[in-house]
């Protein structure tokens, strides 16, 4: 059981802030291809990844990062604060 | 160091005399603010997303790092969310240290940083409809330099 | 453009709500606030010598070379002169720009030639003695980078 | 007839902020050299010119600016403004 966060239009495409998934993923991108599989939304918010980045427990990271213990995975496009 | 996240408007100037003030032995104050453009014309809502839990934890590692790389006396953050307007301050940064370059270049720092590695989403509302604003290579390619 | 040499103190917080309301189309205002430090210990008091009649003149010079360097909104200078005391604002410099690079540039250019072409010379007072603060390397070496 | 002006140290060893020469020198460093000549405090301030700075009429110049037509020169110390 992890907890799945969207934000910005990664998050517009998936249509919900936040889910928890039931998932075995041994990897970020693993978590990224079970969701892909679901549903059409996931595979069109998740069709390019290098316009992605990820956060595992609020850390940012790669997609090849492992999931092992993680409590929450977040995906977002590029940052653009300031 | 004070780092603050919030939705409310803040007046930078009464923040830069408080933190000048609790700055001891500083010889240098630099501050930053960055004011919502009305780029294209037309700009309704400036909304800005973020991701709670997380926006305080990656400043204040953002922050962390400035204090390894420069003798700072004090680090200043300050970031909106929400809905702003053209013209409304979105985010200040201020930074004092006994010298004026340590000052300017832990200012530099920190936005470079802030604008692309701080969990912060902005969407430009106009009558035309609402578009997520790109992050740039410009803006990516500004950390190369630390 | 806005240059102050007084010798009365100012309020930089004032000074930089009022000149982000007046620059207008900027996204980024950048300020530098010098502040009086007691380095060696035991200042009694600092006093700043400047040349009226020149001063506003080259301060007004070496903005002009800012603005001609980068495009910038609004620029504004004040430079203290007679008797400060430690913790004193001395003089603060603020810029406007529609980016950060130029406010922040223009800001580290205008600081590195107030303080080696800007007619004010330092003199420290302690219960020792008094003493002309020297030019640093430092200080005129900066100049190279522009 | 030209106006002199001493800031800083040069003006602590020439003992007055200012006085009016009559002079001929057709550069600043022709004047320096009639200064020098003059007394010991001008000799002692003007020492070593790689020290000092000058200017003509409110500009920094050299001190192998012409003095035609000016009306004001200025000897001070390297500036520690900001």
């Amino acid at each position: 059981m992890i907890d799945v966060l969207y934000f910005a239009w990664v998050r517009e495409r998936i249509g919900e802030p936040k889910e928890t998934v039931e998932t075995s993923a041994v990897t970020v991108l693993d978590l990224v291809n079970e969701l892909r599989a679901r549903e059409e939304r996931y595979a069109l918010a998740f069709s390019d990844l290098s316009a992605l980045r990820v956060a595992v427990d609020q850390e940012l990271t790669e997609f090849d990062a492992p999931l092992a213990g993680a409590r929450e995975v977040a995906f977002f496009p590029p940052m653009t604060g300031g | 160091m004070s780092v603050r996240v919030q939705s409310e408007p803040f007046d930078a100037g009464a923040e830069l005399n408080a933190f000048s003030m609790g700055a001891e032995g500083a010889g240098a104050v630099v501050s930053f603010t960055g004011i919502v453009r009305d780029i294209a014309g037309g700009l309704d809502v400036m909304e800005i997303e973020h991701y709670p839990g997380m926006t305080e934890k990656a400043i204040s590692g953002i922050v962390a790092q400035a204090q390894q790389r420069w003798d700072l006396a004090d680090v200043l953050v300050i970031h909106r969310y929400g809905a702003l307007h053209a013209n409304d301050q979105i985010m200040m940064v201020a930074t004092a240290s006994r010298h004026r370059v340590a000052a300017f270049e832990a200012a530099e720092f920190l936005m470079d940083y802030l604008k692309s590695r701080a969990p912060f989403w902005k969407k430009e509302h106009t009558k035309d409809g609402a578009d997520w604003v790109d992050a740039t290579d410009a803006d990516e390619k500004a950390l190369d330099r630390w």
